[in-house]
Formats: C-alpha cells, structure tokens, sequence
C-alpha cells in the first residue's frame, strides 16, 4: 500500500464535548504518527454526515478508517465491502456480521463499572449510592447497572438511589441539568454516584460541594483533576490505547476480526488500579485498604471466580 | 414680516416615476381656517406630510412666519408649533388617552410619570376647547369621534400653533363634525391656524376663509371663502362641473333580504343590536342612519356573517342564511363594501390585480379544477380599474400605495362588479372626492335600477337622502324609526337619532 | 410572480452572499489558514460531480423542511412543530415497514402514507388550539413536538427497541421495503420529495387555494370577510406543511438510515435549516426551496472543507451563520447602497 | 425523594438564567422586536465569563466582560432588525448558530481544549448566606445560598416591571412596540428605543450566562445552555411581553422540571418526563386561555 496514505478517523457525533472521541482521535494520530503517515479527522454530525466522511475517507483511499461507536454498527457493513482495498477499525462495537476488511474492538465496560460499584460500596459512609446517565440507553446501562450490581456485591443490603437520566436537549453536554439531577440524589441520601455524561459531568461534580463527605465516578478518563476533592475514581476506557495497539496488529497482518477488550488486557481500569494513584488527584488515594480490596475483585473477574453480567446483553 | 404663517414654495415630491407633488406654493395665513381641497390622489397628504415633516420635498422650500425652516423630522415640526391630525390616526390604542396626549414629552418626576399632574392638564386642556374626554379611558374603547379628539389634544399638548387635519371629518357622523367645527372655531378664537383636508364643500364654506385646490400634483385654484362658490370650487377640483345624483325610481320586486328579530350580545347589559326587524326588496336601497356606535357596524356585521353570536334569523332570496358562513352568504349572492377599506377590504401588500380577483376566482370565467386563469384575471383587473378611474401606475401595483379614496373605489369597483342579489356598503364613499362621489352613486343607482336591493350605510345624511328609499334609524341598538325618504328631513332624522321618539 | 417582484426578491442576494464570504474569509484568515483554499474545497466538496450526490442527499430534507415551513407561512401561521412532524413521519414508516407484513411495494407506500397523514393531524391539531383556545400555532406547534419525541422515544427505546443494538433505536427496515438507491446516498425518496415540492410550489402560484393562501398571509380579515374559512384554510395548510415533514421522515428512514433511531432526526437541524429558508423567502414555496437547496450545499461544503483542509467544523458553522446574517440583512444593505 | 432545602435551592438556581432571559425578550418584546437570539446571547456570556474569570481572577471582573461582549454580539440583532431591516426570527437563529461556532473555537484558541474547560482557576461566584432566614424551612431554602445573579434576577423583575409601566422611558419603549408610526409621529424615535433595548437585552443575557457558568457549575461546556434559550421564549410567549407573567411562566416551567425529576425518579421513563415541563406549560396556557374565552366568549368572528 502507499506509504504515504493517511489514517482516517471519523467521529460519530462532534467530536467537542466528548472524552470518548477525543481519546478516539488521539489514539489515530499516534498511530498515524508510528506509521509515519498523515492523520485526518472526519467529524460527523449524524448517520448521514457519518456515511458521507466515511465514503470520502474510503475514496481518499485511506490506510486504514477508524470509526468509533454503535452507531457504525449499520453503515460499516454497508460500505465496506464497496472498497475491498482499505481496511476498517471500529473501536467500542462489533457489526454482528463483520465483512472481511472490518475489524473491531469492544470494551467490557460493565467489569469496571462494577469494580466501581464496589468501590463505592466500600467507602460510603451513608450506605447509599446512586447513578446518574445522559440517557436511559442500554449502552449507558453498561456503566450503571453494572455499578449496582458491584455495590451490591460487597454490601447485598447497600440502598440504592432511584437512577436519574440527564435528558433535555442536550444530555451530553449540560452541566446545569446534571447539578440539578445530582442534587437530587445527593439529597437523597447517596453519597456516591457513578455519573456517565461526557460534559454533564463537571455539574455533578459541582453538585458534591453541597453535600459534604458526597463524592462521584467519571468515566472514560481519569476527571480527578478538573474538580478536585469530588471525584472519587474514574472507570477509564483505553480507547486511544486499543486504537495504537489493533492498528499496529492490522499493519502487522497479525489482527484477529473482532477482540473485546476488558480488565484483563487493560483495555478499562479503574484510575485507582493504575499506577501513580496518589498522584491522580482521586479521593480513593486515600483508601489503600479499599484499593487493595478492588484489585482482589479485578483478579477474580479476570479468573472468571465472579462472573459480572453484561447489561446490554440481559435487554 | 409677511402674515404667512406657514408657506410651502414650489414643492415638488415624487414617488418613483409618480410625481405627487409638481411645484405646489401654498401659503397659509396666520389665524385663518384654510381649506385644502382637491380629487383623491390631487396630492394633499403629501404635501401635509412635507409640513409635518414626515417626508422631505425633492424641491422646494418651508418657510414658517417667515423664516425658511428645514423640517427635517416630526419633532421638528412639533418644535415648531406644528401639530397633525392624520387621516388614520396615530394612537397606541392599548394605552389610556392620558398616555397617548403626553406621550414623547412626558411630565416627569426624576424619570417616573407624573401621572396626576398628566392627567390634570389633559383634563383642563379638554375643558378649554370643549374636548371632552375621559383621559383615564383606553383609546381601544373609544368611538372614532372621541379618538379624533385624542388626536386634537396630542397637537394641542404640545404646544400646536398650527393644527393640520387631514380628512377630519370623513369619519364623523353630522353631531360629531358640529362638535369638531365647535372646537375648531375655539381654537380660531384662541389664535391658531389651521389647515383642513376635506372633500365637503359644504363644510368648507361653513368653516374656511380661504381655499386652495389641488389638482394632479399642483395648485389648481386659490380662493378667499366667502367670494367662492360651490360650482367654482368643483370645476377647479375636477376640470368640470359635477351634478348631484338623486333617486327617482320606485317599483320594487321580490323581498332579497328578511332580516328577523336581530340581536347582538353585548358584555354589559344593553344588548349591541336588540331586536332589529326589516325587509328590504329588489331594486330598493334602505339607508341606515345613525350615530357611530349605536349598533350599525355590529348589525350590517351580523348580516354579513362576520359576527356569530347575533340571534335571529335572516333570510336571502328565500333562503335561510342564519348561522351560514361568509362564504355561503356570499355564494347565496351578498356582496359587501366594508366600513375600513384597508383593514378589512383590501390586502394592501398585494397587486391591484390580485385584490380584484378576491370572490371572483372560484367563478367559472377565472378558474377551472382549482386552477387560476390569470389573462382573465388580468383583463378583469384592467376593466374595472379603467372602468372606475382607479389612478393606479398598473394593475400589479401594490395597493397600498394608492391614496385613501383610490383604494375605496377598488373595494367598490370589486363589490359592484359581483352583480349580485343583495349590496351592502358601508360608508361607501368615505374619503372619496366628489367626482368620485358622483360616480359611485350613479352606480349604486344603476345597480338599483337593475334590480339589486342594496342595504346603506352612511353618516353622511346628504348621501341617505340622495339614494335611499327608506332609512331605517337607529339608536342604542334598536331600529328607532323606518321612514320613508319624501317624509324625512334633517331636523327629524337628527331627533330620531338623538334618542328622541319621533313625533 | 412578476418579473419585477423576482428581482425585487433576488434584489441584493449576491451582493449579500459577498459580504458574508468576505468576513468568513477574514476569521479563516485569522486563524492561519488559506481562506481561498478552504472555499475552494467548499465548493468542489458540495459541486464537484463526486460530492453533488452528498448534496442533494442532505438537501432533500432541508429543501422538504423548507417547504413545510414555507407552505403555512404563506398564509401567516409560523409552523415551528417540524421537529415533533419528522419524528412522528420517521416513527410511524418505521413502524409500518417493520412489523405491517404484506408486498414490499404496497409496505413501503403505506409507510409514506401513514407518516404523512399522522404528522399532517398532529401538526393541523394546532390550528384547533389557535381557533378554539386562542394558543397561537406559533406556541402550540413548538410545544406539541416535545410529548411526540417522548412518546417515539420511549417507544424506540423499550417496547420497540432492537435489543441487539446499545442504542435506542427500532429493528431495521426489512431491505425490500427500503426505498430503493439511486446513487449512492440519494434514494428514490429525494425524488419523492422533489416532486411534492414541484407540485406545492405549481399549486401554490397556480391554483385558488394558493391564491387564497397567499391573500390571507398579507391580511386574515380580508380573506375572512371575503369568504374565505379561516378554520379549514389553516388546517389545510397545517396538514400539508405536517405532512411534507412527515414524508421528510419517513424518507430518511426509508431510504437513508433504515431505522427510526432517537436524536437522529433532530440533531442535524433540519428543521431550524428549513424554517430560515423560508423566512428568508418570506414564504414563497420557489424561493424557500432555492434557499434550503443552497444552504444545503454550504453544509455540505462545510464537511468537506473540515475533511480536506482539517479547518474545524465550528469555523464552516460561523461561515454559514455570515452568509445567513448577510442575506437577512439584504434589503436595508441594498437600500442604503441605492436609494 | 422529597422536596428539601437542597432540591428547592437547585430549582431557584435553575430557574435564574432561564428569568434573566425572559426578562430581556419581553423588553424586546416590548419594543416589537421578537429575541430568538437568547440561546446565544447566553451561550456568549456563559464562555466570556468562564475567561474573564480565569485571567482576571475575579468572578466579578468574569461578569462585567460576559455582559459586555454579549452586549457587543447583540448589536448584530440591535442593527441587523432595526437600521437593516432583517428579520429577527432569522438574525436571532443564525446568531445562535454563531454563537455555537464562535466559542466552540475560542474555546480550542485560548484554552487549547474541546468540549469542555474546567479548571480550578476559574473563580465562581460565591453563594450568598443569609444568616437568620436559612433555617426557615421553604422560605429560608428559597431565599438563601443563592448567588448574587439570582437575588438580582428577581429584583430585575420588579424594576423592569416598574420601569416599562411606570417610567417615561417605559411608556415611549411600549408605545414603540404598539405602534411604532405613531411613536414617529409624534417624534419619539423607534429605532433609537429599539436599539437600545436590544443592546440592553445583551446584559441581561449576558448575565444569565455567567449564572449559568460561574454561578452553577463554575465551567464552560460546549452548547451548555442546551435550550434554556428556547424556555425563555416560551415563557415570554405564555407572558405575552410582560415581564413579571413571564417570570411566572418561568417559575411554572422550572418547579414542572423539578417535579418530572422526581416523577422520574419514581419510574416514570425519563423519555417522558422530559417533557413534563412542556406539557405543562401547554396545559397552563390552555387554562388560562380558557377562562379568558369563557369571559368573553360574546365577540366578532374579526379578531
Ligand atoms: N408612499 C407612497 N409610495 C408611492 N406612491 C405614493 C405614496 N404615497 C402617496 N403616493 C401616491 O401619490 C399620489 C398623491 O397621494 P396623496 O395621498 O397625497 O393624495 P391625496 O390628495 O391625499 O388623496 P386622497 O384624497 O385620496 O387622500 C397618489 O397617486 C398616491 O398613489
Ligand atoms: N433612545 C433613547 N433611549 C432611551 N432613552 C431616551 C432615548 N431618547 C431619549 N430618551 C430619554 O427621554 C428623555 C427625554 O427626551 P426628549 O428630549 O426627546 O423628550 P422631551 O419630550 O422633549 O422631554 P423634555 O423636553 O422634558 O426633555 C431623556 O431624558 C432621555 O433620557
Ligand atoms: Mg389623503
Ligand atoms: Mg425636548
């Protein structure tokens, strides 16, 4: 292939307010930049926009076109096999049917969130935690359900905050409306909340402030720093790392079609089970003794001793 | 020092390729009532707007006592002692009256109005030239009479001098014009010139030292009242004499319209319309007199279909329209020249030739499965505006910019030309000039004469004698009197409206 | 229209257009790229022979919102339901299509259909509000979207939901009912839309009810008091106006994304896209069209200028909202210029 | 879940951007010029806070530049509808439409992210205690640990309120909304009061934003207002222009909000209780508008 061909990555919303795609786009360039090749980013809007960047990255004859989400999961199929000569990476989904250019990369989010969960369990001290969304997606529901499920695991009589979804126009990025709606599980007595919202989640950190010895999870990456003294710990998704790593693979002709990246591979961790923890800005620094208790959970689920569910899988 | 208190020298005003004004010298003598006359579209209100200092002249010059003035804005003029009554007035009608007179130089107290001491100069101003009015009341609540005299005020407010008035009294009824030539004389009395637009001649020789004529854009004729005669006065306004109509016919034919026990609710107590009962006949014309405000508008409204909640029944050429929409009545053959030519009768944004077509273009000669057959429409446009002496620039004009009395004879020309059963018209020649006048009562009695029964409403009592063949008066809601025209005179009809029983 | 009513509206369209290039070239300047360049690639990127099919892909639902917005705006009544109309639209064909057994052709029209006809009501139920209850089209229009999108998103999400998906979105549109491809993105649907948007835009100049439509917008009292009904003329204009975005719907369902799928209606914005299109042309069903067309290719552009030149997509957007200013502006710019 | 002190005062700091927006439409509205541009006057002021606040170190400093700039952006739609004759509806879109660009970009320009930027220079603005009043149970959780955007937002609705209907320069800004040829006539200026209220709508708005940013959440996100714009207009719709029925119809839409939080709560979908707060509003408006029709039901088919 040329050498000169460049990595494309095409986003499937805005690529502003979202950690997931930013990570996404990273990850393309510092493989782009392994390979010695350009790196373009194609932002999309909308399935249709998604179609059309991903046919100009198909034409432009791209090295490889890295998609990131679900929402890939109909058009790849579609497209892909119209440009039998580049290869595709989507990064967070599989196509039921992958065609033989497509390879792919899911996360098992939901083992980190209930490692989370337990986290949460373990250093509440009102005994209740809660959960707060963008939207009530079965895609979200990987990092919620499963974040009760792990509560639940360390402490079966744990109470549990009703869920509250973000919704509005703008889910994604309205951090008035997550205060507001963390406010009222604060208020109802949760003293930790795993919050999957992308820019909606700076306002459920704020929330914290009113509620003194409160605390909340981000995701995706580690958000300790933004808002010191709310974030307990981050259920992180090593996008840009799974992108580095299955493209070096695919150049190598080495790749499997599909992988699903987990705790085992390192592809999700919690920030408090990486290294450098008392440097990370996150409040669970300060348990060494719960830490050591999630890295026992981290090795069970690895050796299949706990087996934690998929949420998306049990709709 | 000349004696002029304002004088226009040599204005010209064009709007496109329409000259408006071409080179009009108008002087106006301080302390004197001045009549402008002239046919509609002479180019009046251009020049009154060029003295208030709404529109600037292309050339010409405004002198005031003398000295040469550039009235470049409203204010300017209003600095100047000028004060404009227009002919759609300029009121905030949600407002008060009170907040209407001081409105723009306010009486203040740092900032906050000072609302007592506002209405206690409205008050006395209104005493002074017997003005009266209620200025705590909403402007959208008042009769037009009482709105003109808001508008005197406003002018009086503000220190008018000189007080323009531009078609006073086409809106008034024959007690509210005596109430405004009342004022006017005070105002005289008390030194201020002024300036009236009219199309009655007879008010000018009742009021007015001197006149000036317009006609085309330029000044036709300049006369001192009391050496003027009615017959000059036309011929200067229209190149040639103007005869009088007057009814002759008698013989009427089937009953067009059976109007039953009309009444329209009202939120007080006394209903709008309270029990109105008439029958009106092909080829009879019934004139319907009374002051503005005592439930015309409201029973011609009911009979046209734009009020719904009258009771009664009311029957066209045998058939029972009560309840029925416009659209039926109008198919059941009502045709309709409604009181407000611009709010009501027109769409003013739109062409000449599209405001024509209204009620025409479901009949078979101008649309076919829906779809419009725009030559016809065309050619029916051309017709009628050559056939009424519209002066219009071309049939896709926008009708907006035609003057007050052009726009009236397009509602006329429109409503005329249906030919149906059953005419009614509302103030039909409002605001026209007295060819104009001419014409369109010469047709209204042709209609007559061809068999259509047409219902009249007019405050203009000359108008009633010279067509109707009964007036039917009425007062506070109730037809008072239904008298035969050879028994009516002014002194009754006035009584009668009045709310005084007839003998 | 007249010759001279054209030109009155076209009057200064260019000369805006100009200005707001102009300032988009000097904040692409700004921010050290190649303004030339970047409007070089707008232009091949939404025109060149390739990229024209991206276009007309994304210009069929504007264009179509466009027109539904135009449509009522005719006759005065600001439709600012779209939103909730092309939601119900794509709901109901998804709806249809998947579950409603039968011919596929058969399936597919009475998908159209039912999207059509259920946006219709739904949009001409305003006109009740406005009549019976005195709450202006304007307001009940834009509140009623809000119960449609709960009520299709809750059902796309759970009773309706594809459950091998982690979005909420309903099954895919079986591949025998989907409007067939023309080229690329562009479906049978575009031309669906195209020739409803000539048939309006023929009725409208052409016909009585245009006529009327047209006489009420400049004054309801005097088509009221001429015998014009206003209750059933406006929900007629409703109807159609609701139905256009309906059938807008259901073609991007039908022939684009294949499932009704939460948020991917709305979030382009084709309905705000649409409505200024239409009030740039003031309601005219010709000039609405034109204008959504246009702004359809800026956006296209817009994509392509980010693919090619890497200018973010937020720098196309302020580019777009100049030319828009600009040509709201353009009759006072044209009148100050020539008096 | 219930309504407590924490819940109550959420609801109030929710509702404040929202009020301020309101207030500055139906000035507008006012004076005849329809403000769909809030969206972005907000979005502007809520990201010129964020930097002003930042570099100057000072949340109040952060308030002064948002107002000002917003009220620079806001001269487009004070010129563009008034001197240009465009039409508001247009102008106020595409300015949203700039404003989502604009600071988008200023956000990669001077903060060299996306998305979001927060940091802990950013200083916010204090809530306010009023000792005494805290602990009276709804009063005391109305009315204390507010910023003091919203203890001013509500003193704004009465002053604008007595300005419009009290002061000469109220009575002139409605009579230009009424009737702006007879204002002319009588030699008040229209697009003298037009402009300069629009301009003044831009510190209101401008306001509303660094609530929404330095007073709420002490950070800037990409399209934070996420339709709070759009509420106002509602509101001033329900209000008919008047500044205190439109601060009703923004309490009425922000306790309905509050509500669907907890009905959410409580198993409701939240696809729908998202639009709890609209339906309500509609439903308000149909009461409302009923009574009125009821009370004069007699009246010509000619409105
Ligand atoms: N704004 C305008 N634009 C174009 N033409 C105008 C405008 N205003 C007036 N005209 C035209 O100028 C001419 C003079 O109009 P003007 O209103 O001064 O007549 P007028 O003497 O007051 O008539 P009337 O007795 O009917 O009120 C008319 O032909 C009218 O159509
Ligand atoms: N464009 C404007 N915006 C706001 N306020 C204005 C504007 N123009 C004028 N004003 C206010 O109106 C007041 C009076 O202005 P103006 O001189 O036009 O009125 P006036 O009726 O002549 O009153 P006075 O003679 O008592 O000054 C001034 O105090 C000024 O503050
Ligand atoms: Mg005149
Ligand atoms: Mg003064």
């Amino acid at each position: 292939q040329g050498a000169n061909l460049p990595i494309v990555f095409v986003s499937s919303n805005p690529i502003g307010i979202n950690e997931f795609l930013k990570m996404g786009a990273e990850g393309s360039k510092k493989a782009a930049e392994k390979l010695g090749v350009p790196a373009k980013i194609f932002e999309s809007s909308d399935p249709t926009t998604m179609r059309q960047n991903l046919e100009a990255a198909a034409r432009a004859g791209a090295t490889i076109i890295v998609v990131t989400g679900f929402e890939f999961d109909d058009i790849l199929p579609e497209i892909a096999p119209k440009y039998p000569k580049q290869k595709f990476l989507q990064v967070d989904s599989c196509p039921s049917a992958p065609p033989s250019n497509v390879y792919c990369a899911a996360f098992r989010e939901y083992e980190t969130s209930f490692i989370a969960g337990a986290e949460a369990a373990l250093t509440s001290e009102a005994g209740k935690v809660g959960v707060i969304g963008a939207l009530d997606i079965p895609f979200i529901h990987r990092y919620t359900s499963a974040f009760v499920a792990g509560a639940k695991y360390v402490k079966p009589d744990i109470e549990v905050s009703a869920p509250v979804w973000i919704g509005g126009d703008n889910p994604f990025s309205d951090p008035a409306r997550g205060q507001m709606r963390a406010t009222v599980v604060f208020s109802d007595g949760a003293d930790r909340v795993v919050t999957a919202a992308a820019a909606s989640n700076g306002g459920v950190f704020k929330a914290t402030q009113d509620f003194p010895g409160a605390a909340a999870f981000g995701v995706d990456v580690n958000e300790c720093k933004t808002a010191p003294d709310a974030v307990m710990d981050n259920i992180e998704k090593r996008v840009d790392v799974a992108i580095e790593k299955r493209v070096d693979e695919i150049m190598k002709g080495t790749a499997e079609q599909r992988v699903e990246l987990g705790l085992a591979d390192d592809g999700m961790t919690l920030t408090s089970l990486k290294d450098g923890v008392a440097a990370s800005g996150c409040l669970i620094a300060k348990y060494p003794d719960v830490i050591e208790k999630l890295r026992q959970i981290k090795a069970d689920i690895i050796s299949g001793k706990v087996v934690v569910q998929d949420p998306m899988a049990q709709n | 020092m000349s004696n002029f208190e304002i004088e226009a020298i040599d204005i010209r005003k064009t709007y496109g390729h329409l000259v408006a004004n071409d080179g009009v010298t108008f002087r106006v003598g301080r302390g004197e009532v001045h009549a402008l006359m002239g046919e509609n579209g002479a180019g009046k209100s251009t020049l009154m707007s060029i003295l208030y200092g709404i529109h600037q002249p292309d050339s010409g010059s405004v002198r005031l006592r003398g000295q040469a003035t550039k009235l470049t804005t409203p204010s300017v003029a209003i600095a100047n002692g000028i004060g404009m009554v227009h002919q759609h007035f300029k009121l905030f009608e949600p407002l008060t009256v009170w907040e209407n007179v001081v409105f723009g130089s306010e009486p203040r107290k740092g900032g906050i109005i000072d609302a007592r001491k506002a209405i206690e100069v409205v008050s006395s101003l209104g005493e002074q030239y017997g003005l009266n009015v209620d200025p705590r009341a909403r402007v959208s609540q008042l009769p037009v009479g009482v709105r003109q005299r808001v508008e005197i005020l406003k002018a009086l407010y503000r220190g008018a001098q000189t007080l323009i008035l531009d078609e006073p009294t086409a809106v008034l009824g024959p007690q509210e014009r005596d109430g405004l030539f009342d004022v006017l004389r005070e105002l005289r009395l008390d030194g201020r010139t002024i300036i009236l637009v009219t199309h009655k001649i007879n008010e000018v020789l009742d009021i007015s030292e001197r006149i000036t004529v317009m006609r085309n854009g330029k000044v036709s004729g300049e006369m001192v009242t009391s050496a003027a005669t009615a017959d000059e006065i036309v011929s200067a306004m229209t190149g040639r004499s103007v005869r009088t109509v007057s009814r002759t016919k008698q013989a009427f034919g089937e009953v067009v319209l059976k109007v039953k026990g009309i009444t329209v609710p009202s939120h007080g107590t006394k209903p709008l319309v309270d029990r109105v009962s008439f029958e009106l006949r092909a080829g009879e014309i019934i004139g319907i007199a009374g002051v503005a405000g005592n439930g015309q508008t409201e029973l011609i409204e009911a009979i046209t279909g734009l009020r719904h909640d009258a009771s009664g029944s009311i029957e066209l050429a045998g058939a029972d329209i009560t309840g029925k929409p416009v659209r039926e009545r109008r198919e059941a053959g009502l045709t309709y020249i409604p009181e407000d030519r611009a709010a009501t009768g027109t769409a003013i944004a739109a062409s000449a030739q599209d405001n024509l077509l209204m009620g025409f273009h479901t009949r078979r000669d101008f649309s076919r499965h829906g779809l419009i057959n725009s030559k016809a429409a065309l050619h029916h446009a051309k017709a009628l505006i050559a056939r009424f002496g519209v002066k219009i620039a071309s049939e896709e004009t926008p009708v907006g910019t035609l003057s007050g009395g052009n726009l009236q004879k397009i509602v006329v020309a429109r409503e005329i030309a249906k030919e149906s059963l059953l005419l009614v018209a509302e103030q039909p020649t409002r605001g026209v000039d007295v060819g104009a006048i001419e014409y369109i009562h010469s047709r209204l009695l042709e209609e007559s004469d061809r068999g259509r029964a047409i219902l009249l409403v007019s405050s203009e009592l000359s108008e009633l004698f010279a067509l109707s063949d009964r007036i039917l008066v009425m007062y506070e809601g109730k037809a008072v009197a239904q008298i035969d025209r050879q028994e009516a005179d002014e002194a009754i009809l006035g009584s009668l409206m009045a709310g005084k029983v007839a003998a | 229209m007249t010759k001279r009513g054209f030109l009155a509206a076209a009057g200064g369209v260019p000369f805006a257009i100009t200005l707001g290039l102009l300032l988009g070239a000097c904040v692409v300047a700004l921010s050290g790229e190649n303004p030339l360049n970047a409007y070089l690639e707008m232009a091949t990127g939404a025109l060149a022979p390739v990229n024209l099919v991206d276009t007309l892909a994304w210009a069929t639902p504007v264009a179509g919102m466009a027109l539904a917005a135009a449509i009522p705006l005719r006759g005065g009544i600001v439709n600012l339901g779209g939103d909730g109309q092309l939601v119900i639209g794509g709901f109901s064909a998804a709806v249809v299509a998947v579950y409603v057994p039968g011919p596929p052709l058969l399936v597919t029209t009475a998908a159209i259909l039912c999207a059509c006809v259920l946006a219709g009501v739904y949009s001409a139920a305003t006109v009740f509000g406005e009549t019976r209850l005195r709450i202006p089209v304007l307001i009940s229009s834009l509140l009623l979207s809000y119960p449609a999108i709960a009520a299709t998103y809750y059902l796309a999400a759970f009773p309706l939901r594809d459950t091998t998906t982690g979005l909420a979105q309903t099954l895919a549109v079986p591949l025998d009912v989907r409007l067939s491809v023309l080229s690329g993105p562009v479906s049978t649907g575009s031309v669906l839309v195209l020739v409803v948007a000539i048939l309006a835009v023929l009725a409208e100049r052409f016909t009585t009810w245009g006529y009327e439509l047209r006489m009420r917008g400049l004054n309801k009292r005097f088509a009221i008091y001429s015998g014009i009904e206003d209750e059933p003329q406006a929900i007629r204009a409703m109807f159609i106006s609701g139905a256009i975005a309906g059938l807008v719907g259901a073609v991007i369902v039908l022939g684009s994304h294949y499932r009704f799928q939460n948020g991917a209606l709305i979030t382009p914005g084709y309905t705000w896209s649409g409505l200024m299109a239409a009030l740039l042309s003031k309601g005219n069903p010709l000039f609405a069209l034109l204008s959504g067309i246009f702004f359809a290719a800026l956006q296209t552009g817009g994509f392509a200028m980010q693919r090619e030149t890497q200018i973010p997509r937020v720098l196309s957007n302020i580019l777009q909202s100049f030319i828009i200013l600009f040509l709201a502006m353009r009759q006072g710019l044209v009148r100050r210029r020539t008096p | 879940m219930i309504f407590n002190m924490f819940t109550v005062g959420a609801t109030v700091q929710a509702i404040t951007p929202i009020l301020l927006a309101a207030l500055a439409a139906s000035l507008c509205g006012r004076v005849g010029i329809f403000n769909i541009a809030l969206e972005g006057q907000m979005l502007l002021g809520a990201f010129m806070a964020v930097v002003g606040s930042y570099f100057t170190g000072s949340a109040f400093l952060g308030v002064l530049i948002a107002m000002l700039s917003v009220v620079m952006f806001t001269s487009i739609l004070a010129f563009g509808s008034t001197v240009f004759r465009g039409d508001s509806v247009i102008i106020g879109i595409s300015m949203n439409l700039l404003a989502a660009g604009l600071t988008a970009y200023l956000l990669r320009q001077i903060f060299h992210v996306s998305g979001a930027f927060s940091d802990p220079g950013i200083v916010t603005l204090r809530k306010l205690r009023i000792p005494g009043i805290e602990h009276i149970p709804v009063i005391g959780w109305v009315l204390s640990r507010q910023t003091a955007i919203t203890y001013l937002s509500w003193l704004l609705v009465a002053a604008v309120t007595f300005f419009l209907f009290r002061t000469a320069t109220g009575l002139r800004l409605r009579g230009v909304g009424i009737d702006a040829s007879a204002a002319e006539s009588v030699g008040v200026r229209p697009d003298r009061y037009q402009i300069s209220t629009v301009l003044f709508s831009g510190v209101l708005t401008g306001l509303a934003g660094a609530q929404l940013s330095l007073g709420t959440v002490g950070l800037f996100a990409e399209d934070m207002t996420a339709g709070r714009g759009w509420i106002a207009v509602v509101a001033v719709m329900l209000g008919r222009d008047h500044p205190l029925l439109s601060a009703i119809a923004c309490v009425v839409f922000g306790v309905a909000d509050a509500v669907s939080v907890q009905l959410q709560a409580r198993g409701l979908p939240s696809q729908v209780s998202d639009a709890v707060p609209y339906v309500v509003t509609l439903l308000a408006l149909a009461a409302t508008s009923l009574r009125r029709t009821k009370r004069n039901r007699t009246r010509a088919a000619l409105g």
